[in-house]
């Protein structure tokens, strides 16, 4: 048994901290939260340079072959720097189309998945009516019908609308030209799904980290009666809490990757168990970032508010807890 | 023991309700953190002021109706459950109004008094500063004497509904050689567009630029405008506190129409079997009704919480104001992450509801030591 | 309104108060839990003679009519000083039995309830399947059948078993005589539920007070690293959150009792809503005495071990949480 | 990454579950916080140990099988979804033999290890004393020098298993001039029938003896019987205490039969519609599935979580084990207060667990100061 991530991919999640931090990334996150997706298309152009996109895209089409593990570093990473864009939906638009290979379809998209030239949303039903950065991404998937068999490639969408998570800006899409229909879009759907609450799952935990790391840090300098607010039990013990949360929440993570990995019948389950772990654990270290920074941490201005607004929307995204829980007993 | 009112009572209630009926606008305003909000909000204290319902528990003198507790709580019931807007005034009617009506001069009542009422003039409050949040006494603003005066300087933060406001009040340190950091204070008024005040607008989470910034460069203050004995703010400021953290800010009639709402959502949208969400409602209901119900009690016993109690109230109201609107957007589900609309505007306000009028952990500490007597902590 | 106890009230508590703390009642709850009824029998006669069980039984029987202000008042003393016995059953089956004032069952058994001479015990479905204390109980009263239309008194009932509480014995009673039948024992049944769930939550809401006093006062003297435990922040926080617990519970007790005293329609719900909050502030009452006491508290010499064990089984005696919040919300 | 067995460990799985098969008793031994559980425990740990299973994880020559970490885990995940009784050796192997593997001396394990792991020798822990509770370092119990050894004397009190145990082991004052609480203690072992020894059991919340307090007036313990250097005791104990904390002392096996056991009767005894009881049935699973993999990762890397990030463990574990036995409780409706049954006897059991072994309030003391490297607040 190896439980831990190897060194490489240690350092592939290392690289890309490296990456967001020296490109300015709450920068191009308030610009993609104002409708300018200049900044957000460079960023996005740097995570499918370093492979990302790939690692939900077999070889044949130019990725590396599914990943999840490496994927969850990914997006862990994706997570910890407040990524915008439709990151998850991208990679979940991937294995759903990864699943027709051998029919145009997959051809035609992948390789420019895997490049960063597509940027893709998807809505499915599992996910809800809206789609994410509709008006960012360069194709709308839509999964639709009942039973949900239907394939399209969206015509257009409602105007996009804010979220909690000002970089998160959703829209309902309308059906346009049919790409494939049939139980096996259901079963990729479904696959896909499973990929998703993955990834969110993944990126949940790299938002509590950064929120923890950032709260950490400014209870150690931030001075009220005379001493730092960190030494404070009341604010020990809330942070002391969160990073349980975040620590057991991270081996469900890997466990889910490695299910994944091994099309295991499980998977299902063990991806539900991570997601309502992790985004739990996120939503958590929000609330109490929010509670240790006090005014400070509810102002836009302030960095913080990124990731405060991000923990709320993927908690219910791509599966809420209630449905996570149920899954895990139902499996 | 009854829970019955008055004929009076009933009368006033009836009244209440007849005229929010009546002028309650159909449409929501606009959210009161933007410009136009604050225009349209402004407007509406003054239509609630021609009625007569802009500060039902001042004197009429002074443009309220004379109204006792257990009135002013039938108005909040009557008010909220209307669907009546929040209220943009609320900074002067609840913190300033009663350490006016406690400490002020008749002048100063009757010169500020009426024209808050009628949202003629809207107040803010200047007390954090960037230094000082919830330890307030180490704040370091100044007033420095001047010829009928003092002059103010320094920085305020945190000032809700300062964007859009027209004056302010807080606190400054006036005489800085004191010995204890809670003496030497002075609790002065000042207007926003006075020469040398600058107002920088914070965008709450959303952006919605709910507080501002103020620095203050010499800004000048007659007398007139100081409250109580200069020096002596703090004690001055008290007043305002509790009422700011008691039943007075959050009244239990707000909470009873959020959580009435919260249930009439549920009733409409959820699946009934989800027992789940269920108890999170029924516990929203059930903690709705013991604030209603210890509202009455204050009234009956003459009071509304206040000092230590208004503490226990705080803590009550912010937990379940946010515990009603989490509840609230995990019933909407996909929709739950909209920013627009009543319910995700309401969370992002619940979500400070633990951090300001003093934070949770603060009033907890005054519970554990003023209430239960447990020995003072390092704080303070 | 007078939404308050009136100075009567208050003295009546205050009297019981040093009633109980005179009297030892811990030496008679630990008696009764060693199946010695005859210091709780003594206490029980005092009970009475406090005009306690009267305060449930009409004038015409020799009680003071219904009166569920004083009973409450009263109900939280017998928590607070934990009195054993089926002091709720007695009280439940008192309003039973004078639902059917007119005919012979209620001159025979409400007199005797009245001086002490009968403790009663009582099972209805909705409290389920055991009668508290039956061993000790000069009367067990079972209300059975589909719908819940027979009452009858026990034969005899299984022998008692060990609850959480060691002073709660619990037995499953045997159907006996056939007392009466009909719609009017389900309907009598059903205002005794609602008092027996009050008069729990009144209990419940003493047993809270006493563990929060219990536990201020021991956190206040214990002394760890150098100072009294109760100047740590987490020791403090939690015994806030234990008082803002009990006392809202309390305007809900009372506004149960003035619903009972009116016979308004949502008694039911005005009941069943401090009935919970009542029990969860108890119960959370309980776990931070346990906590901020440490190992003594969870030891059974210790006189809290008698508050603690009741807090739990409060709790659930006389409708769950679970059903409470039901009760609320379907009125 | 991967979740995989070697086909040795799958070995060892398949042999531990095949012995455990033919030899868990069928029927629950009697509690063993009585006297006849104690002997029925005590035999049971005999037979454990004819079948080489008592201690896994220690070297063969000692009594164990040399097993690795990742196979100890696994062993524990046999033993309880076996349904075996729980280890009333748990103690000593658990707390004193790691002190004894890493401080002892060669003579000391030989003669100690063997006879604890047979269950010849059950021992007790003897840390706290009345006056040294969480303040583990203020004890006062004093170890003075005599001919070839030590004097003890003092009091120790929540002393598990000592009602019933053979020896305790626990640290004394030795060389009370020490500058530091933390210096100048001595870690001892001695027999409970020892003279001078005399042992009051205390009842825990059910009654049941789980643990005494033991007067000790000038108890003779040889050098023999001192581990590691006398006078730095506190450093001796300090693995112990890592290694009580963490996995060891609730094993990831161990939670997960518990959570196991609660879906199991959630599946047959409640209403599958009920989502609030699904929810909290779901996240025990949930908990329990999580403990089980960090586990695994820990043994991975090769360390089973010991220092400050024990303490993470032991909360995690032990609010677990909480939350488990109140759903089930719940879940079992009117039954749920009964007494008897492995349900409420846990429940008792794991009311105690954020007590023991540090309480959680110190252990959150630690997480934030050691790992989150907040400043160390007033304590200590």
């Amino acid at each position: 048994m190896r439980f831990l991530p190897d060194a490489e991919q240690t350092a592939f999640g290392r690289n890309l901290d490296r990456m967001f931090a020296a490109a300015d990334t709450p920068s191009a996150v308030r610009a993609w939260a104002r409708g300018e997706h200049g900044p957000g298309r460079e960023l996005w152009a740097r995570v499918a340079g370093a492979g990302v996109f790939g690692l939900a895209v077999p070889e044949a089409h130019g990725g590396s072959g599914l990943l999840p593990v490496e994927l969850g570093v990914a997006f862990v990473e994706l997570g910890r720097h407040a990524a915008p864009g439709p990151l998850v939906e991208t990679v979940a638009a991937a294995v759903l189309l990864g699943r027709f290979a051998g029919d145009g379809l997959a051809g035609a998209w992948l390789p420019r998945i895997c490049t960063g030239q597509v940027m893709a949303s998807l809505a499915m039903p599992c996910g809800g009516p809206y789609a994410l950065d509709a008006d960012a991404a360069d194709a709308v998937l839509v999964v639709s019908g009942d039973p949900a068999d239907d394939l399209h490639l969206a015509r257009d969408c409602d105007p996009v609308q804010a979220s909690l998570d000002p970089a998160r800006r959703l829209a309902r899409p309308r059906d346009g030209e049919l790409l494939a229909t049939g139980p096996g879009v259901r079963e990729a759907a479904c696959c896909a799904a499973d990929w998703a609450a993955f990834a969110t799952a993944a990126q949940a935990l790299g938002v509590g980290l950064a929120l923890l790391d950032r709260t950490v840090g400014y209870a150690r300098q931030r001075t009220q009666f005379g001493v730092p607010i960190g030494s404070f039990q009341a604010v020990k013990h809330r942070l002391a809490d969160v990073l349980i949360g975040l620590e057991f929440a991270r081996p469900l993570l890997h466990g889910a990757a490695v299910a994944l990995a091994g099309r295991a019948p499980e998977a299902s389950a063990e991806v539900a168990a991570a997601k309502v772990a992790a985004c739990e654990a996120a939503y958590a270290a929000a609330r109490t970032a929010l509670q240790v920074h006090g005014a400070v941490g509810y102002t836009a201005e302030y960095d913080l508010s990124l990731w405060i607004g991000k923990a709320r929307a993927l908690r219910g995204a791509w599966g809420t807890p209630a449905e996570c829980r149920a899954k895990v007993l139902h499996k | 023991m009854d829970l019955d009112f008055t004929p009076q009572e009933q009368a006033f209630r009836a009244d209440a309700r007849a005229w929010l009926a009546d002028h309650v606008p159909c449409r929501p305003l606009t959210s009161l953190e933007t410009r136009q909000g604050f225009a349209e909000h402004r407007a509406w204290e003054r239509t609630l002021c021609d009625g007569g319902w802009s500060a039902v528990s001042w004197p009429r003198e002074y443009g309220g109706r004379g109204a006792s507790l257990l009135e002013w709580l039938v108005f909040e019931e009557e008010y909220y459950a209307a669907g009546a807007p929040f209220r943009v005034s609320q900074n002067g009617i609840h913190l300033l109004a009663p350490t006016l009506l406690e400490h002020g001069t008749e002048e100063q009542r009757a010169r500020i008094l009426p024209a808050m009422a009628s949202g003629e003039t809207v107040w803010a409050q200047a007390w954090s500063e960037p230094e000082a949040g919830s330890d307030l006494a180490s704040l370091r603003s100044a007033a420095v004497r001047t010829e009928g005066g003092w002059l103010l300087s320094g920085v305020k933060t945190w000032s809700s509904r300062a964007a859009f406001a027209d004056r302010a009040f807080g606190l400054f340190r006036s005489h800085p050689g004191a010995a204890r950091p809670h003496q030497g204070l002075t609790y002065a008024m000042f207007p926003l567009d006075a020469d040398g005040v600058t107002v920088r607008p914070i965008g709450r989470l959303d952006g919605k630029p709910a507080f501002a910034e103020l620095f203050l460069d010499g800004v000048f203050v007659p007398d007139a405008d100081v409250i109580g004995e200069p020096g002596r703010g703090w004690q001055t400021a008290m007043s305002t506190a509790g009422s700011e953290r008691g039943l007075t800010l959050r009244s239990p009639g707000r909470l009873a129409a959020a959580a009435g709402r919260l249930a009439a959502l549920w009733r409409t949208a959820a699946d009934p079997d989800d027992t789940a969400l269920r108890d999170r409602v029924a516990d929203a209901v059930i903690r709705a009704r013991a604030y209603r119900l210890y509202g009455y009690a204050q009234a009956c016993a003459g009071r509304l919480a206040a000092g230590a109690e208004a503490s226990l109230t705080k803590v009550f109201w912010s937990e379940l104001d946010l515990a009603v609107h989490e509840t609230a957007l995990d019933l909407l589900g996909p929709d739950g992450e909209l920013a627009e609309g009543a319910w995700p505007d309401g969370y992002v306000f619940a979500l400070a509801g633990p951090i300001y009028a003093g934070t949770n952990e603060i009033q907890r500490d005054i519970i554990a030591e003023r209430l239960l007597g447990l020995p003072k902590g390092r704080r303070g």
